[in-house]
């Protein structure tokens, strides 16, 4: 059996960087208090120090952070950037959503760009939408971005490492939420998770939920009740959203008959409204033939407000997921 | 101009309200209540922010620095619904601001969860006063940290271009969480960045209660008479850490005590004593007077409701 | 009979924003070279003499107009704020999604926001993404606006009027090659068009096309076609996205039995999913019942490039949406 | 210093160049086989462009306002392939830039659709030569217009405290579309713009060509030596309109008469005359071989293919 040793998500995150710029001297990495306080959430005390000026604090300009990381990845460098959270990607959202995810495209150039844009979602306590905001949906229809929300440390190791390496541009967001929770064992050796790959989470028979990121917790959280009334709830974790695994979903659902989609974000628009119809397009004669319309669990069309009262019932929560498969032909 | 008597002791009487106001919110974080750790605590910069509301109307808009914002009693807010934004608690249906500090009517805007966001809304309150005609200005602060961001500059340039009665301000901690401002500044005197857009900029100690209010009055006078926009930087220094807990690795030793030789309070009170406008009496009555103001509106805030699901309903466009 | 008088789209829009500054003067406008180019495309010209400061020039700094009208709007104007392209609006996109679309909820704050964010999309002719790009499915997505994009100068003018009306944000997007287009028959008749109701702009009885903007003229087109084979298609034109009439297009559909969701907005997270998911969630047994499953036709998931000779290839055209119909089990 | 012989006849072959290859395009687009109308002519402008691109080498960055990008033939693009781009057509298999002006191999980075998104990305280019550890420098010209954006102001800001190889252009050609840079500026030069960096301004006669010269090679090579940023500023005139069909009625009457006495080109042949570099046969000369150069890339390159389907399909990063 191989070597494994107690990680928490923050320090595999960590653990990834660190190896990939022993690795390969061309990565860098620059954003806010990164060095100065030590990865801007303290999240990793002295994880920076032995690489010098390869990470380095920039003033708070986050559309130059943005734009930065893109020049330099075509010039040559493997940039990571820190953008904080998932809610400011969209004050860089032009560089991030046009450029990084367009530019190429416009000009017809299919050449590298690797470019890691790094950041945190689902950070709640009353800071607002910025902090806490699911910001995926909106990048998923940028025409060239790969996103990926890891829900394990181990994912969140192995998809840094893959993020790192890929040419082309890569949004990275984190789970706030699960950055300091419990270690997990992670194997010692080196390995790497390929984009667009799901991960089944938990198996089961009577429903696919598929979910990630944060979400993924709340699933298997709500598969645990449910299974003690006798629901046996299969958690598909996409891990990436683009490309997304929508065979995975679509063999889950074979077995299951039925589909939930849960996320963060907020419903309206959001991501389920693509994987409903990407499973649809991918196996017509399975939806046609699905025990109970495919349903969604998301976020309420209202931004997450200042007040530490409402989160909880703006976001998903355990419950919720509970409550809608139970409402899905259990009867 | 000599400032009035009553002025000055307006201003002593909130500087010492924001000082024991300060320590109050940091105790309340610490017992839990507020529901939420990390305060971010402005001890220690009170000043200036007192004496550019010392200028103001209640119906003049003014955004400072979320760290600043519970001296916002100095604009008319009650203290308790001060420290109850501070904690999350929602006074709006006793006519305080909403969760937080938002109340159009009274002219307060908005601090956005993206810092830096704020200016240009700031700038289109300037322009509904160009139309409405009135005599309104707006004071728009910005932390050194988030005076740098774009959004700040296209509001700079195209309140020079409209020549809008808005007085740009920023309050210069020396800090933006861990980043010293002569990190990301490579000027000594940020209110340079004035020369970039054609109107004029100057430099204040902030510490310095007088200086303070009659430069902020300058350009407030300014701007309501039709002068246009202008810049404003106070110099202060933020004593505090980023936020509660933050274990400040990156502020050199020694450096905050040679700041807090600075304090504006004793500095405040000695030029007062030199007027002969206060006694070592007085500075005690005001001091127990305040705590018992404080202590009273803390309860009243401990005791003011959370947000509401209900309320919160009302803002949905369509179906939530 | 109402009398009419003939009007292009840009005339209407023009009307409608004239009688509105005529009827409310808190009504203002500003942007740029909309005086000093009269309207920055020459859409109008003459129209803005005679309101004077009313209709100002700003310096090209978007995130600042933006937000000028978001402050403006909640300090007692009633801004119309001109950002060209609704390309466009992703330099200003956090003040549009997160501030103007979510502040007043982040504070609990209900009352009134009256701003129009007004610019245009379908812009060809090499321009590239910012010029043709179709962002509405991005702001769906934010908490607090309401979108508008109508097909007809007709719609154009009652549309104008209703967003200017309205108490909360909306984003106005013209289409770009309509605005010169043919001159249409308006009613002189002061008249507005609410929100959220859709049109159906043909009636038919073998499939629904559920479109909006430029769009609708395509299915239009495609629908004469196809009638010709002995398909019958019924063109729902939703107007506005924000609301949405769901309940028109559940109508539309349990009449023909088949729904194709077709728009210019790239697929990949498009507004379809969203379109297909509200569907599914008013009417379920409906979606059971479907003669075929939903398909959805939208630009490819590529940015539009600085290329005139592959516009036609990435957008969906009147060919698509006939051969796309014709897949969905007529035979 | 003098500027060598070679360099001084090089700049004038690559301005003349520039206005008839201008004049050839406005023709093409008349003719109808670019495919659209409305080019944005840059005649008049052409000098400032020239005399900074004689400062760079061909592994430099480099973006010009999108007007000038025809005047990259004198950073080493093909006459062809910079009418194939201003056409549409596809020089890349031929080893020109892609659709338009895209070439990060040969330092340029991209015109983004939203004017005023490049500085960003430019400033990339120079953290990664920071990081190499090469000699190259990064040369951003933006038009007075989207030179007040924000995008541009953040990427000062970093650039300054980065210390980073990047010479910051302004070519004012006195107008945004309709708008003239006296309402969008209330600065008079707009060099003042480095005040608020803390790094040098300078403005220039951007249609003398030696003084362009000159002080461009001031700063670039300062940033070449590790100096850090600086900003320069160009002084020109749009003499056409913003684009071609435009009926220009923001424009003062006599306005760009008065600016035609200022043309670069009849200034440039006395100066060189006076120097005796320069002869009116040679004039002559130069301008036949020069049309004749002309005509044949115009010729070839009516003659490069559009871009491919096929070709694109290969940016796709997933299911299309
Ligand atoms: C756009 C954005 N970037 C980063 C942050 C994270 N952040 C919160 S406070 C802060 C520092 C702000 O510094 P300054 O403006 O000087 O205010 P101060 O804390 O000194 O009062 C930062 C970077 C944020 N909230 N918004
Ligand atoms: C962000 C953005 N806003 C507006 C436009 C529309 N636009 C195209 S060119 C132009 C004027 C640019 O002026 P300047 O930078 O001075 O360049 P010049 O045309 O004088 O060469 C404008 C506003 C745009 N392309 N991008
Ligand atoms: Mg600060
Ligand atoms: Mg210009």
């Amino acid at each position: 059996m191989a070597e494994t040793q107690m990680l928490n998500y923050v320090s595999a995150i960590g653990a990834a960087i660190n190896e990939e710029m022993r690795r390969d001297e061309r990565v860098a990495m620059w954003g806010e208090d990164l060095v100065s306080m030590q990865g801007a959430y303290g999240e990793n005390p002295g994880m920076f120090k032995e690489f010098g000026d390869r990470i380095k604090d920039t003033p708070i300009v986050e559309q130059a952070i943005l734009g930065t990381g893109m020049g330099a990845a075509l010039a040559g460098i493997r940039p990571i950037v820190w953008l904080m959270t998932a809610g400011f990607l969209t004050i860089a959202f032009e560089g991030l959503f046009m450029e990084v995810g367009g530019l190429r495209q416009e000009y017809g150039y299919a050449g590298p760009m690797p470019l890691v844009v790094y950041c945190r979602s689902g950070i709640g306590g009353g800071f607002g939408a910025h902090h806490c905001a699911s910001t995926e949906s909106l990048f998923m229809h940028s025409p060239g971005l790969k996103i990926v929300m890891p829900s394990t440390a181990y994912d969140a190791k192995g998809l840094m490492k893959t993020a790192i390496r890929d040419d082309e541009p890569v949004i990275y967001v984190g789970y706030g939420a699960l950055y300091f929770g419990a270690k997990e064992p992670i194997p010692t050796e080196e390995y790497l998770i390929p984009f667009g790959k799901a991960d089944i989470k938990r198996e089961g028979k009577d429903i696919t939920i598929v979910c990630y990121s944060g979400m993924v917790r709340k699933a298997l959280a709500a598969a645990e009740e449910l299974n003690k009334e006798g629901i046996s709830v299969e958690v598909v974790d996409l891990r990436t959203l683009v490309p997304m695994d929508v065979a995975a979903i679509v063999k889950s659902v074979e077995k299951t008959g039925r589909l939930l989609i849960a996320h963060e974000a907020m419903k309206r628009a959001g991501a389920a409204g693509e994987i409903a119809f990407r499973v649809t397009e991918a196996a017509p004669d399975l939806v046609k033939s699905l025990k109970t319309p495919i349903k969604r669990l998301a976020a309420q069309n209202l931004a997450i407000p200042r007040s530490i009262s409402l989160d909880a019932q703006l976001l998903p929560q355990v419950e919720d997921v509970i409550a809608i498969v139970k409402t899905m032909g259990f009867d | 101009m000599a400032i009035p008597k009553e002025k000055l002791l307006e201003m002593y009487r909130n500087l010492i309200t924001a000082r024991l106001l300060g320590d109050k919110l940091a105790e309340i974080f610490t017992t839990g209540v507020a529901g939420r750790t990390g305060l971010h605590r402005g001890t220690g910069e009170e000043a200036f922010p007192i004496a550019i509301q010392a200028n103001l109307r209640k119906d003049d808009y003014l955004k400072l620095t979320f760290r600043m914002d519970f001296t916002l009693f100095a604009k008319g807010l009650l203290l308790r619904d001060v420290i109850g934004a501070e904690i999350f608690r929602d006074s709006s249906q006793f006519g305080g601001p909403r969760y937080r500090f938002f109340d159009p009517d009274n002219g307060l805007l908005a601090h956005t969860g993206a810092g830096g966001e704020e200016p240009p809304i700031y700038l289109g309150a300037a322009v509904a006063i160009m139309y409405k005609k009135t005599d309104q200005v707006c004071v728009c602060v910005m932390g050194d940290g988030f005076a740098n961001r774009g959004p700040m500059h296209e509001a700079m340039v195209m309140s020079a271009a409209w020549n809008l009665p808005i007085v740009w301000v920023i309050h210069n901690n020396q800090y933006a969480m861990g980043t010293s401002v002569k990190k990301s500044y490579k000027i000594d005197d940020l209110a340079d960045r004035a020369k970039a857009y054609g109107f004029p900029g100057e430099t204040v100690d902030g510490n310095d209660v007088i200086a303070s209010y009659e430069v902020m009055k300058k350009y407030i006078d300014r701007a309501r008479n039709g002068g246009g926009p202008s810049l404003v930087v106070g110099e202060t220094y933020r004593l505090m850490a980023h936020f509660m807990g933050d274990p400040q690795i990156y502020r050199p030793k020694g450096e905050a005590e040679e700041w807090w030789k600075k304090d504006s309070i004793p500095r405040y009170q000695k030029t007062l004593m030199d007027m002969g406008i206060l006694t070592v009496e007085d500075i005690d009555k005001f001091q127990r007077e305040i705590e018992a103001e404080i202590e009273e509106a803390a309860t009243a805030a401990l005791a003011l409701p959370q947000a509401s699901y209900e309320n919160h309903l009302k803002t949905a466009i369509d179906e939530i």
